[in-house]
């Protein structure tokens, strides 16, 4: 079990310093004079990169089993399926 | 009647045909299932039941027997969902309204039906209108829509004569048609809990020669306007 | 399927195979895994009738800023990112076996967690000053008075005349992150006190790893919380 | 071959036990323990649940006549044993969310999740004890509140079980302020204890498999827990979410589903349903698991099609979440998406029947032993091929004009949850009752219990069906006010005949079940002959449950092996290799 104690760590500082310039570039794309979808949509994506980044680093998904992966994003979809059929309702 | 009956009440309204149709159709299919089924599982428990001398047939099943009893069910509820699916559509479709429906629009509260009639203009939301409580009253042979809204709490139009059942929701206009097609007069119920006096929300439908409309509106019109 | 003996080298925090260990990860992991999906669920519940009531009804809301402090907000972000930092920094700590950088960065994310509930505080003291409630606009505060004025506000359009959706949700939304990230201060405190006695070793640390996947899940809710609130 | 099944048995008390009597009976770890805890609770629970049932037969067969002893009730429910509106609502409301919540639930869930999943999977207890503790000592303030409920000023919860918003958002429309908020504030409570208990049963279930146990050796009662677990976990959320939403619009003025400013009524029924139509494939699929346990058991033969019968779970598991929409076909919603919602109903049939024909292949060719268990099994079968069936009518969106809301409904719900779940309870209680207690219960009570319940429960039940058929709605307190209704007087009569004939037939099952827990006979390790790992282990077992981990090496229901025949069943742990002359190619399928 030697060899465990001493492994090696990804750069914490680093996916820290992306967390950071992703949080700055959100704010920038707020206040843009684009249109709503446009902005919407940026947004959306610079979240779930962030998002990403912390479930993959921070949470160390990067180095689990693919079975460990496949039972986290197993409900996504329901929680999709919802959100989509009612909004479709509603809209 | 005999209340142990399968059959449906008499019907008054021109979709009723349909969804009773509907209705005979997986009657028969259920009820075929389940004598199958029934009297299987009864044959089974007899014919195998633990005696002397009984050997087990051991096996872990088959697969073509399998087949078969996913295949015949999806088959078969497929079916129903088509020809289902066609006759909603022509009762609740959005599009299903017919052209020149009498339009009526209804106000459910606790516990009681508003039925609005169109003034003399034909059509609801003028100030021509007029409002009777608990009564609604229509032509036979004549599609009626009706613009249902609730002021308080969820109820539900319910007229089991017409098969037709819809919830009224606060802060939704929900839009229902029917066309009835027997003069009489026939129940409406509220079908969705709605607090305590929910089982008293009752109107009486008055299906109308038209003539006989003709005059009833004319005087319908005459006394609320004395009011 | 396979005996799972073959993934055991993936986690070294497995105990001895005296069972079939489906996940290849040892079991407090795996628990903890299986409750965060319990709460994606429940904050699917909070956020997705948010994202419903918003499409719903498009004229209810705010523009970013005009009733919420972004800039204050944005801020706080910044903390609870750093929480997190401090928070995996200690789980490396804590597998190198470093004892006093595993209390330190413990240590830091406590302080930096409570920071963050104390910045929401008041964030939260500023809106009820300002007229913003669950229930909408407080009739006479500054919001309810704009509102009623139709006229633009703080660089943005004119407010919803009625705030009932925008404070429903917002406070809904941001109340229960706030009241996970203090579940996670305290049991975080526990865990301190736990490392301090020298519980966690660079053999088993699975106390430090748990609940800094807790941590992380929170901090990856703000993530979201802070894009679709704040910014849109 | 007898000694197959007996080693374990001379090894009693593998681990010195030296808890005191509160660490043991009280709060205590251990999953048998916590199981029979729950049992305990819920049996109460279902027993109260039963009088409201009782309660709402009365008023329903005898509208407006003193119940009878009616008059212990304080007048602000039955004045002179009269039933009042309000508290005919609010009896209507808890029957239901008693019974889902308090009784079958935690009798399927709570009960046999706890005491079955380590037992049968090999494991010395669940994954985390002390969550599995903290889980039921939740569950009890829960319980407790929601019995607080009928005696605080305004009566209880009156909006339903399904609680629609707006009525039971704002305490104007139903009168009733505390005992919704009660109603709220339980379930959430509850909510966390079945949250805290799914994750420890997936947990255990994924993690901690004796050796051997891989997962296609896993018994289909284990199965169907694992993925009943899976749905209390990702829809109890949800329920607890849109639960705590209503409270705050009622309490703390925000609008999520009052209309006034914005909010949106049928999010509430979304947001319910999504969680409830999960919920109610929640409180059927562990019954399936325990009588495929049963039905091979007592047709002495493998189940049919073990993998299908997995896969047809799994398929349940999924569809049900994309169906729940088909409690709102009349509700408002869009009708194209009832269309769709239509055709995921339709399709979930499939899987269900599946199982049925399975099962009816299982007793195909067998040995059929008629135990008591068996014989509640069997009724299972029959009993969900009514409500499989009858919901088919109701799944046919214009059927469903016409049937929903009425007592159609209710028939169909009871044959599914009384005829399905509460048989297949009676049948996993009788048949786990040696091992929970170590004594068996009396098999000719119990037949003249089974008897009796399997025919009232008919007449109770079926009836309905016609009632509903001439459009009798549900949760009215008075059907005399309607003229359609006035010829079903006799009906509604004779089913409350039936009902009250029923419920006192319940009294023999609870006299059993006390009486055999002192005076019953002494039950020996492996008394049905059984071929699961809990019947190698004394009854009741040893906290640690066995001396040493077993291991496993046959798949679940090996009965009548050609490789065995020495008896007519081959145990789980049991190895080929250890008897002489045996190939060691395993019992193939």
């Amino acid at each position: 079990m030697e060899h465990v104690a001493h492994k090696k760590h990804p750069n914490y500082m680093a996916v820290f310093g992306g967390l950071f310039a992703l949080t700055v570039l959100e704010l920038g794309v707020a206040f843009l004079p684009w249109s709503k979808v446009a902005i919407v949509l940026m947004l959306i994506f610079l979240a779930v990169w962030k998002a990403l980044m912390v479930a993959l680093y921070f949470m160390h998904l990067r180095w689990e089993t693919n079975r460990l992966r496949l039972m986290i994003i197993a409900p996504l979809p329901l929680a999709a399926i919802l959100v989509v059929a009612v909004i479709q309702e509603f809209r | 009647m005999n209340p142990l009956s399968w059959m449906l009440p008499p019907s008054a309204s021109t979709f009723a045909g349909d969804i009773d149709r509907l209705y005979y159709l997986i009657l028969i299919i259920t009820g075929i299932a389940f004598v199958v089924v029934q009297v299987g599982l009864v044959w089974f428990l007899i014919k195998y039941r633990d005696r002397p001398g009984r050997t087990v047939h051991y096996t872990h099943g088959s697969v073509k027997a399998e087949v078969i009893w996913t295949a015949v069910p999806t088959v078969t509820v497929v079916i129903i969902g088509l020809l289902s699916g066609r006759v909603w559509n022509q009762i609740k479709g959005r599009e299903s309204v017919p052209e020149n429906a009498l339009p009526i629009s209804i106000l459910a509260k606790q516990f009681e039906w508003h039925v609005t009639y169109p003034g003399p203009d034909g059509v609801t939301g003028g100030s021509d209108d007029f409002t009777i409580r608990n009564q609604l009253h229509v032509p036979v042979g004549r599609a009626v829509v009706m613009s249902m809204t609730a002021e308080d709490v969820i109820h539900a139009f319910n007229v089991p004569a017409f098969r037709l059942k819809q919830d009224v929701v606060p802060g939704m206009t929900i839009r229902a048609w029917f066309q009835a097609t027997e003069p009489g007069t026939y129940e409406l119920g509220c079908a969705e809990l709605c607090g305590l006096g929910h089982y008293r929300m009752r109107a009486v439908v008055t299906v109308h020669a038209q003539d006989e409309y003709d005059q009833w509106m004319r005087t319908a019109r005459q006394t609320t306007a004395q009011r | 399927m396979a005996h799972a003996s073959h993934a055991l080298d993936r986690d070294m925090m497995l105990p001895p195979a005296e069972a079939e260990t489906g996940s290849g990860v040892y079991t407090e992991k795996l628990g903890m895994w299986i409750f965060l999906l319990s709460e994606v669920m429940f904050f699917t519940a909070l956020i997705g009738s948010y994202l419903i009531l918003r499409v719903s009804k498009p004229d209810g809301w705010a523009a970013p800023n005009q009733i919420l402090n972004v800039p204050v907000t944005a801020v706080n972000t910044f903390i609870l990112i750093c929480s997190s930092v401090t928070m995996v920094k200690a789980y490396a700590a804590a597998a190198d076996g470093n004892q006093a950088k595993l209390k330190l960065w413990l240590v830091a994310t406590v302080l930096i967690g409570a920071t963050f509930v104390g910045v929401q505080v008041f964030e939260y003291n500023q809106l009820i000053h300002h007229g913003l409630v669950p229930g909408g606009f407080v009739a006479g505060r500054e919001l309810a008075e704009a509102a009623a004025s139709g006229a633009a506000f703080k660089g943005g359009p004119a407010l919803p005349t009625s705030g009932g959706l925008y404070g429903s949700t917002f406070y809904t939304m941001t109340g229960f992150h706030g009241f996970h990230v203090t579940m996670g201060v305290i049991c975080m405190i526990f865990v301190t006190f736990k490392a301090f006695q020298g519980k966690y070793t660079a053999t088993d640390h699975r106390g430090v790893e748990v609940i800094g996947l807790y941590w992380h899940f929170v901090d990856l809710v703000w993530i979201i919380l802070f894009t679709i609130v704040y910014l849109i | 071959m007898t000694s197959l099944a007996t080693p374990v048995e001379s090894h009693v008390q593998a681990h010195p036990d030296n808890r005191s009597f509160i660490q043991k009976y009280i709060f205590s770890t251990d999953h048998k323990i916590i199981g029979i805890q729950f049992l305990l609770m819920s049996l109460l629970f279902l027993t109260v649940g039963g009088m409201l049932a009782m309660i709402i037969r009365w008023q329903l067969g005898y509208p407006n006549k003193p119940l009878p002893g009616g008059t212990v009730l304080p007048e602000t429910m039955a004045p002179g044993g009269v039933i009042l509106p309000e508290f005919y609502t609010s009896a209507v409301t808890m029957h239901g969310t008693i019974m889902v919540f308090f009784a079958i639930m935690p009798l399927l869930v709570g009960v046999f999740g706890n005491f079955l999943i380590p037992l049968k999977i090999g494991a010395p207890d669940m994954a985390f004890p002390r969550i599995n503790m903290a889980s039921f000592w939740v569950a009890v303030p829960a319980g407790i509140l929601m019995i607080a409920g009928f005696f605080v000023e305004g009566g209880h919860a009156s909006a339903g079980w399904t609680s629609y918003a707006p009525l039971s958002a704002d305490p104007e429309y139903t009168g009733v302020t505390a005992g919704q908020r009660i109603w709220c504030v339980s379930l959430i409570v509850l909510g966390l204890s079945s949250i805290l208990g799914s994750m420890n049963y997936i947990t255990t279930v994924i993690n901690m498999r004796a050796p051997g146990m891989t997962w296609f050796r896993l018994p289909l009662s284990i199965w169907a827990l694992f993925i009943t677990s899976i749905l209390v976990l990702l829809a109890i959320p949800i329920l607890s979410g849109a639960v705590i939403m209503l409270l705050f619009d009622d309490v703390l003025g925000t609008h999520f589903f009052l209309p006034a400013q914005g909010g949106q009524p049928l999010l509430w029924q979304h947001l319910f349903w999504f969680f409830g139509h999960p919920e109610v494939y929640i409180l059927i699929l562990p019954a399936m698991g325990f009588v495929s346990d049963i039905l091979s058991n007592g047709a002495r033969k493998p189940i049919f099609g073990y993998h299908s019968m997995v896969y047809a779970l799994i398929a349940i598991g999924f569809l049900g979440w994309i169906v729940w929409g088909h409690h709102m076909f009349q509700s408002g919603m869009n009708p194209t998406l009832g269309t769709s919602f239509m055709i995921s109903t339709m399709l979930i049939a499939v899987p269900s029947a599946i199982k049925v024909f399975n099962w009816l292949g299982t007793l195909w060719g067998g040995k059929i032993r008629f135990h008591v268990p068996m014989m509640h099994a069997l009724a299972f079968v029959s009993m969900f091929v009514i409500g499989g069936l009858s919901g088919v009518f109701m799944a046919s969106t214009p059927v469903d004009i016409y049937i929903h809301d009425t007592y159609f409904i209710v028939a169909h719900l009871h044959y599914v949850l009384f005829g399905g779940s509460l048989f297949a309870i009676f049948g996993a209680v009788t048949f786990w009752y040696p091992k929970m207690f170590g004594r068996m219960m009396n098999p000719t009570l119990g037949k003249i219990h089974f008897v009796l319940t399997f025919v009232f429960y008919n007449l109770v039940f079926f009836p309905m069906h016609q009632l509903g058929l001439q459009g009798h709605m549900r949760r009215i307190y008075d059907p005399t006010i309607y003229d359609f209704l006035k010829p079903l007087g006799g009906l509604n009569r004779f089913i409350t005949i039936s009902a009250f004939l029923l419920f006192a037939s319940q009294l023999l099952f609870a006299y059993n079940f006390i009486v055999s827990w002192f005076r019953g006979k002494k039950a020996p390790a492996n008394p049905w002959e059984d071929t699961g790992l809990e019947w190698t282990t004394p009854s009741p077992p040893p906290h640690g449950n066995w001396p040493a981990t077993p291991h496993v090496h046959q798949p679940p229901y090996e009965f009548n092996s050609p490789h065995v025949k020495e008896s007519d069943f081959l145990p789980q742990t049991q190895s080929l290799d250890a008897i002489p002359g045996r190939s060691s190619a395993g019992a193939a399928h």
